[in-house]
């Protein structure tokens, strides 16, 4: 029956690998913006992701817009959703610590679940793929187009936001307001557009980790905390705040977990791939990318 | 009587391609103020960090007492006998002035975790007795009246006095001091050069990291010059005043 | 060009600024004295907008700018160097250097930042060579010179400085006063200067100011603060000090 | 030395001696129970946290090590409910200081992440080890833990013993934050440097706090366990250990009785919006418990925005800022 | 009127991780409660229904029946959704004396029938099930088989049952493999039963992750005959799983064909009834879930009908009960308390997004 033996196998798990790690990497992507510039996990960043998929599911699939119209208004819509969350629950603290925005970026995960749940209902939505639902197979392994279009729209929002954040003033101006407030003030740059403007990237890039996820797995109003929870991990192991670190754990913890699966044991898989990012913190204290020196110059 | 408690012998460290400190000797005689001065990034603060073994030299070594210290983590150097301030005052800011000395007896009590969670403070005696010599460090520096306070509202002077305060209550047979007087006006920078005088009277040996030349020159013993991590000079304060490769270097026309 | 009028400040409940006054003329380097805690930083945050005035009226160029905050008030020509190194550590000091110079990157394009960052280098030479190090990792000094070389890559007109010598080498707080005046010479430069090393500070003032708990309670001319009896027994120290200050 | 502290306790022993007489209804002295065994958990998060300011967001974990040794060790091995918790204690600690070794070495973020991972692979143990835990189907038929010959197997029973643990805990809290140890870990906190300079091993203080919290926590399950009677993993997932973050932080990060505060209210919330429900079908508007969720959220968001401090420190704040307005009227006056 | 109500209790996960068993339960309820009352209540008495909410959660689970026990003084209660809440809600009913209809899966939940007096449960067997499926598979001469489960209480129970009786039909589990509820891609699962040699696979779940079951078996090109478990019992589950899910088998209570059904067959008027009178209030499709907080519902009134609210009667009425449910015919006993075998099953199948009852 099966011909390919070994190697197809692997070759099915890379594939089953990347697909989920794509998704990790572009929610930890989003944590990154926002920790970049404020210095704090956004615990609603899986949240954006749910509001991106059920968005583009009602535009496309109740709406029949044409795709590329539905992308385009739902990333905006989720972005703005970005934008108010900063404007009325981050902006307003006047003594910041970054616990206390953190448990706030809580209360706003909470409370978008709560509307997801009241506008879109509770169950699983579904949705069209981009284009053919045909597989087709490479060396006996099968793949799906949906998740050559996750692999390239990761690959495009990678390389835009590492050129965003090392080579534009933009960036950089973001990545100093996380570091020091009051110095970055000083030299002219306008603290609360930055972070704004971090919320609005950040959950823009959620959008679309949203949109291009939800034809293959579906989407609920409470599947925010456990894409969240997976991207968080991505991100740290990577090193916060570095857009490659985040890719290479992302995509790690994808493949492990899909390897460990197929290999070893389905009832463990996720305690495998966590226990191998455990290791991974363990042996580099700042993340696969991150600089044990620059994070040592920061605090908390 | 000339008794030496430090010895630097070839000291050495790298930080990836920077050369901290190189190849550097230096010898404390007991009951001094030995000053270190130098121009900025020559290696002064490395060579505290490395004798509080916060970080590890590349080569060489430290011996304390005549023996060589294996220390590798700060506090192993502490309990030797060797207390510091900070460059930068590091207080624990949300605790009171008080509370903050009271960490300085740490090493001079013993009750752990489980003999601290089970009898309540006031029926402890160590617990009154690290506040009774608490009480007498912070009236040694003249904070008397701030005790209460949150350590972390007083200005810098006072923030700087109480680091010293606070590495005094360990009782330390060697204190090191790293700029105390920077960012203290002239008057002040006075008061801690007399307070200084007063450790030292307490059989305490100090070392002095600072660039306020009248304090060094005021109080030092002994002064070594340090440049890109390797001494240039060495001597009495005004032997050293006279060098020219010490005016060249650091101290200017 | 700068006048504070009344102004009043709170840390929470703690009273800090006491209707303080001041005002420093075009051109001119004024210079804030006071022993520790007396609120010489309060002050010059007030008016760099990092701090929030209670009460009271600050002028700029004759332009009320009270409240205003503090990016908007980089681009009317104030930067401060705060005290304490504020420099972003994790980031290089190249990379410092160009956020300093953000303002001219937005209003004057690439090519005169680059040239305001090579400006910098030729003042402290040392950052040239460390460009690529994390500031973090920079000596104190270095991070004063980075500290002070962001403040300028503002091009201000009228810069705050706050305690610029602290921690520095002798020899390099020659070379910074030197900058000072040469930059007010240069290029029209007004500084307000908070220094604990008053001496040096009035050697370059024009005018100054004593501050005590919050409260400005002397202004006079540089030279006369020098001889002025109060003053030398609160600030200057025991005796002259001249040996080290030339 | 922490008087106040000492008095607070006191205040909470006469309430909780003097809630059953008032609070007649077992449900509501349920819901206590819960409170309860909450705070206990949070007293230690808080000490480790707010004290020493490591992070946890692994905390259930422990909770759920202690619920299933008393779990395992009462239904499979017959032990009895007093041993399994011993035990559960001895192996939370355990599991406390070998997590703890290499984990206490990250810091802000790394850790939470650390500690998260490690609590999730717990939860993920707990559902596959079906042997040991009964997996998704959980345990059942745990016995009641019964003192002096009492069982506690009625709810005002098991309030009163619960609360008492807690006092213990709490007194167990004040007694260390005010020693030496204490001092250590709000020293490390502050500046780690500086708390190493004075001779105070930050690692091995850190670790200590970490096996201390982890010990309240079993606890806390090993009560949990003998109190519901049936366990199963759902309890114990991550998504519990935020929550226990967050009682921590809405009470104030920096006070352990922010802790007990914060551990009460939102233990409590939830059971008002229910009876909330109620109430409005009376006057006639269809409430729906759909919006529970929303409007739990919007407490959260309100609590964190408007009291910096949290609910205690809120408290006070509140206090402190009256105090300055009178003494400033008198100063007015004067 | 002036009689005083009859008050039952009701614990549902109409929010959070199990919300899409406890909301069309929920809505069930309301539906029949209201219906009751506007035809003049029971025997006069108005029935009036105390709804908690218990997200799925055991802690809110335990507190919500304890406070209609304590509180709204229920004379029974229905619920909880999840065969996990159910048993953590157990003990106190057993220690309050009031009746439970749990509306969960897991035979479990009642048996060993001695230590659950207090407790009954609507939803078929799963042991049935199982059986059902295997005759089913014997028949087809499918001998080596994958099995499949969520990670949930329901997933766990049918695991076991799964296993337990494979010998009895001589079956041979090549394969046994299990999933989150909140795991999205189940490929590297089933390569392993792939490559084990299956002939069929069973995927026992009730999370809607199930779905991406036949998804991936579509997207992995694995033709084996794919078996549903009663969890299945969601037409949007079906449709989910578009195209994939046609040719799926499961047995299933017969509300969800309803329409294939003989005109002859006993239960045909009560799932119609229930069925056209849900879809048009709610506009949604029903589901089995609704049907078995229905059945429950209906066991209660019966009850309360015949003996009024001392929860002890109710408990020995509710004994020898029995009712023609959506679930199947109940046939309550003191040994049995949940009244029905295998022949409540009809074995469908999914065609075009439709169950419909399968022929062969
Ligand atoms: N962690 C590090 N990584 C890289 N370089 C470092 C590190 N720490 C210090 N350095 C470099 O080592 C040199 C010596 O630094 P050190 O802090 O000892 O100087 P210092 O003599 O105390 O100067 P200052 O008087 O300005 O305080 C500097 O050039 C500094 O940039
Ligand atoms: N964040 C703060 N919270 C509370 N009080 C503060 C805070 N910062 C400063 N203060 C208090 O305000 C007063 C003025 O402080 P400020 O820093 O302006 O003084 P300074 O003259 O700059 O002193 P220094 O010479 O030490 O820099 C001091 O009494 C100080 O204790
Ligand atoms: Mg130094
Ligand atoms: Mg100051």
């Amino acid at each position: 029956m099966n011909t390919g033996g070994g190697f197809s196998d692997f070759l099915q798990f890379i594939f089953m690998g990347l697909q989920r790690g794509s998704i990790y990497a572009l929610v930890a992507m989003g944590f990154n913006i926002i920790y970049n510039s404020t210095g704090l996990i956004n615990f609603a960043q899986g949240e954006f992701v749910v509001l991106g998929g059920l968005m583009m599911v009602t535009l496309t699939m109740t709406l029949s817009l044409p795709m590329p119209v539905a992308f385009v208004i739902t990333v905006l819509f989720v972005m703005i959703m970005g934008i108010l969350m900063e404007r009325l629950t981050i902006n307003p603290v006047k003594s910041p610590s970054v616990m206390r925005l953190i448990i706030i970026t809580i209360a706003v995960s909470i409370i978008i679940k709560g509307l997801a749940m009241i506008f879109w209902g509770k169950e699983s939505h579904f949705m069209r793929h981009f284009s053919s639902e045909e597989t087709f197979e490479i060396f006996g392994a099968t793949i799906l187009p949906q998740t050559l279009w996750i692999i390239g729209i990761l690959v495009l929002v990678v390389i835009c936001f590492i050129l965003f954040f090392n080579y534009t003033m933009t960036g950089k101006s973001m990545r100093a307001c996380a570091i020091n407030r009051d110095a970055a003030r000083l030299t002219g740059i306008n603290d609360r557009n930055m972070v704004m403007l971090s919320f609005a990237l950040s959950a823009g890039i959620g959008a679309i980790a949203g949109i291009i996820i939800t034809p293959i797995i579906q989407m609920d109003y409470a599947r925010g905390a456990l894409l969240g929870l997976k991207g968080f991990g991505a991100a740290v192991v990577g090193g916060l705040g570095n857009s490659l670190g985040a890719v290479v754990a992302g995509i790690l913890l994808g493949v492990i977990e899909a390897l460990g699966g197929g290999y070893i044991s389905s009832h463990y898989m996720d305690a495998m791939a966590l226990l191998i990012m455990l290791v991974v913190l363990f042996i580099r204290p700042s993340g696969i990318f991150g600089s044990v020196e620059a994070s040592r110059l920061k605090e908390f | 009587m000339n008794h030496i408690i430090l010895e630097l012998i070839n000291l050495r460290k790298v930080f990836g391609g920077v050369v901290a400190v190189n190849a550097l000797d230096l010898t404390v005689q007991k009951n001094t103020i030995t000053s270190i001065i130098g121009p900025n990034g020559a290696g002064k603060t490395t060579v505290f960090n490395l004798i509080t073994g916060s970080i590890r030299p590349t080569g060489g070594s430290i011996e304390f007492f005549g023996k060589q210290m294996q220390a590798n983590h700060a506090y192993i150097a502490a309990g030797m006998g060797i207390a510091r301030t900070f460059q930068n005052a590091q207080v624990f800011p949300d605790m009171t002035v008080l509370e903050n000395i009271m960490v300085g007896r740490h090493l001079k009590s013993s009750s752990g975790l489980i003999r601290s969670s089970l009898i309540p403070p006031f029926f402890r005696r160590e617990e009154k007795e690290i506040k009774t010599e608490a009480m007498k460090r912070l009236s040694f520096v003249g904070l008397d009246e701030h005790a209460d306070k949150p350590a972390g509202s007083l200005p810098l002077g006072y923030q700087r006095m109480l680091e010293i305060a606070r590495a005094l209550a360990m009782e330390p047979k060697l204190l090191l001091l790293d700029e105390p007087a920077s960012g203290l006006n002239t008057r002040e920078t006075f008061a801690m050069g007399e307070l200084i005088g007063r450790i030292k009277k307490m059989n305490i040996t100090v070392m002095l990291v600072e660039h306020d030349m009248e304090l060094v020159m005021d109080i030092s013993d002994k002064v070594a010059v340090v440049n890109f991590g390797s001494r240039i000079a060495e001597g009495t304060p005004a032997e050293v005043q006279l060098n020219p490769d010490v005016i060249a270097a650091y101290l200017g026309e | 060009m700068l006048r504070l009028v009344n102004v009043n400040s709170y840390y929470g409940l703690v009273h800090v600024l006491k209707n303080v006054s001041l005002h420093v003329d075009k051109g001119e380097t004024v210079t804030l004295i006071g022993a520790n805690g007396a609120g010489k930083t309060t002050t010059l945050r007030s008016i760099s907008g990092l701090h929030s005035v209670k009460e009271g009226k600050i002028e700029f160029e004759g332009n009320d700018i009270t409240g205003l905050r503090a990016e908007k008030l980089v681009r009317l020509g104030i930067a401060q160097v705060p005290e304490g190194r504020q420099i972003f550590r994790p980031m290089t000091v190249f990379e410092n250097l160009e956020l300093g110079g953000n303002l001219i990157f937005k209003m004057h394009g690439k090519k005169q930042m680059k040239a305001g960052i090579d400006e910098m280098f030729d003042l402290f030479p040392i950052l040239k060579e460390r460009q690529e190090q994390y500031a973090g990792t920079l000596s104190g000094g270095e991070q004063q010179m980075l500290a002070i070389a962001m403040a300028l890559m503002c091009r201000p007109r009228l810069l705050l400085l706050d305690e610029p010598s602290m921690g520095l080498a002798p020899l390099i707080v020659k070379e910074i006063f030197k900058t000072i005046s040469r930059l007010k010479e240069d290029s029209d430069l007004t500084v307000l200067l908070v220094e604990q090393n008053a001496n040096a500070a009035l050697k370059i003032a024009d005018r100054g100011y004593v501050m005590e708990t919050g409260k400005i309670i002397l202004e006079e001319e540089a030279n006369a603060l020098m001889k002025n009896q109060e003053v030398k027994r609160a600030y200057l120290g025991k005796d002259q000090r001249e040996i080290w200050e030339k | 030395m922490g008087w106040k502290n000492y008095m607070g306790m006191l205040v909470l022993f006469l309430m909780v001696a003097a809630a059953p007489l008032i609070i007649r209804n077992d449900y509501y002295l349920g819901v206590l129970v819960f409170a309860a065994l909450n705070c206990l958990a949070c007293i230690g998060l808080c000490l480790l946290m707010g004290y020493a300011g490591q992070i946890s967001l692994g905390h259930a974990a422990f909770i759920g090590i202690g619920a299933y040794a008393s779990g395992y060790m009462t239904v499979r091995l017959g032990l009895s409910p007093w041993t399994a918790m011993a035990a559960g204690i001895f192996l939370s600690a355990g599991v406390a200081l070998i997590v703890g070794i290499p984990a206490l070495r990250l810091k802000g973020h790394y850790l939470a992440m650390a500690t998260l991972g490690f609590g999730s692979i717990l939860h993920i143990v707990a559902v596959a080890a079906i042997d040991i835990t009964g997996g998704p189907g959980g345990l059942n038929n745990i016995p009641a833990i019964s003192l002096f010959g009492i069982a506690l197997n009625t709810d005002t029973r098991f309030f009163y013993f619960s609360w008492a643990i807690v006092l213990i805990g709490l007194y167990f809290g004040f007694n260390l934050i005010h020693s030496r140890v204490g001092r250590g870990l709000r020293a490390l906190h502050g500046s780690e440097d500086a708390a190493g300079s004075l001779g105070i091993n930050t690692a091995s203080y850190k670790i200590q706090i970490f096996v201390l919290s982890s010990v309240y926590a079993s606890i806390s399950g090993s009560l949990y366990a003998y109190y519901i009677n049936y366990i199963d993993p759902g309890p114990f997932s991550v998504m519990h250990s935020v929550l226990l973050v967050t009682m921590v932080a809405v009470g104030g990060l920096h006070k352990i009785w922010g802790a007990v505060f914060g551990a009460v209210l939102l233990t409590l919330l939830p059971e008002f919006l229910s009876s909330f429900s109620e109430y409005f079908q009376v006057i006639g508007i269809e409430y729906k418990p759909d919006y529970d969720t929303l409007i739990y959220g919007l407490i959260l968001l309100i609590i964190m925005l408007f009291l910096p401090e949290g609910l205690f420190g809120g408290f006070g704040d509140a206090i402190h800022a009256l105090q300055g307005k009178m003494k400033r009227l008198r100063e007015a006056r004067e | 009127a002036g009689e005083k109500d009859y008050r039952v209790g009701c614990v549902f996960a109409i929010t959070g991780k199990a919300s899409w068993l406890g909301e069309p339960e929920m809505k069930t309820v309301e539906m029949i409660a209201r219906e009751i009352n506007e035809a003049g209540g029971i025997n006069g008495h108005k029935l009036k229904l105390f709804i908690e909410d218990s997200q799925g959660d055991n802690t809110r689970a335990v507190n919500a029946v304890k406070k209609l026990i304590k509180k709204n003084n229920v004379c029974a209660i229905i619920g909880p959704s999840r065969s996990g809440t159910s048993m953590a809600v157990i003990p106190i009913v057993q220690k309050a004396q009031i009746p439970l209809i749990s509306c969960a899966g897991a035979e479990v939940i009642v048996v060993p029938v001695e230590e659950r007096k207090w407790v009954f449960k609507t939803p078929q067997k799963d042991s049935d099930c199982v059986r059902r499926i295997y005759e089913h598979m014997i028949e087809k001469g499918i001998k080596d088989i994958g099995i499949i489960s969520g990670t949930t209480g329901f997933g766990n129970a049918g695991r076991k049952q799964l296993k337990d009786i494979a010998a009895e039909y001589k079956i041979n589990i090549v394969a046994d493999e299990t999933y989150s509820p909140a795991d999205t891609d189940m490929t590297a699962q089933l390569v392993k039963i792939k490559n084990a040699g299956a002939m069929a696979l069973v995927n026992w779940s009730i999370v809607p992750a199930q779905s991406i079951v036949p998804q991936n078996m579509k997207h992995l090109k694995m033709d084996i005959q794919l078996y549903q478990s009663h969890g299945f019992g969601n037409v949007k589950y079906a449709k989910a799983a578009g195209a994939a899910g046609n040719g799926i088998i499961f047995p299933a209570g017969r509300l969800l064909a309803v329409d294939s059904l003989p005109d002859d067959n006993p239960q045909k008027a009560v799932l119609l009834g229930y069925k056209n009178k849900y879809e048009t209030k709610f506009n949604e499709t029903v589901s089995t879930f609704g049907g078995h907080a229905y059945d429950s519902l209906w066991l209660v009134a019966n009850a309360l009908k015949a003996v009024g609210d001392n929860p002890e009667k109710i408990r020995e009425q509710l004994e020898k009960s029995e009712l023609v449910g959506t679930g199947g015919i109940f046939k309550l006993s003191p040994m049995d308390h949940n009244g029905l075998d295998k022949t409540a099953f009809e074995m469908l199948t999914v065609q075009d997004g439709k169950f419909v009852v399968l022929k062969d």
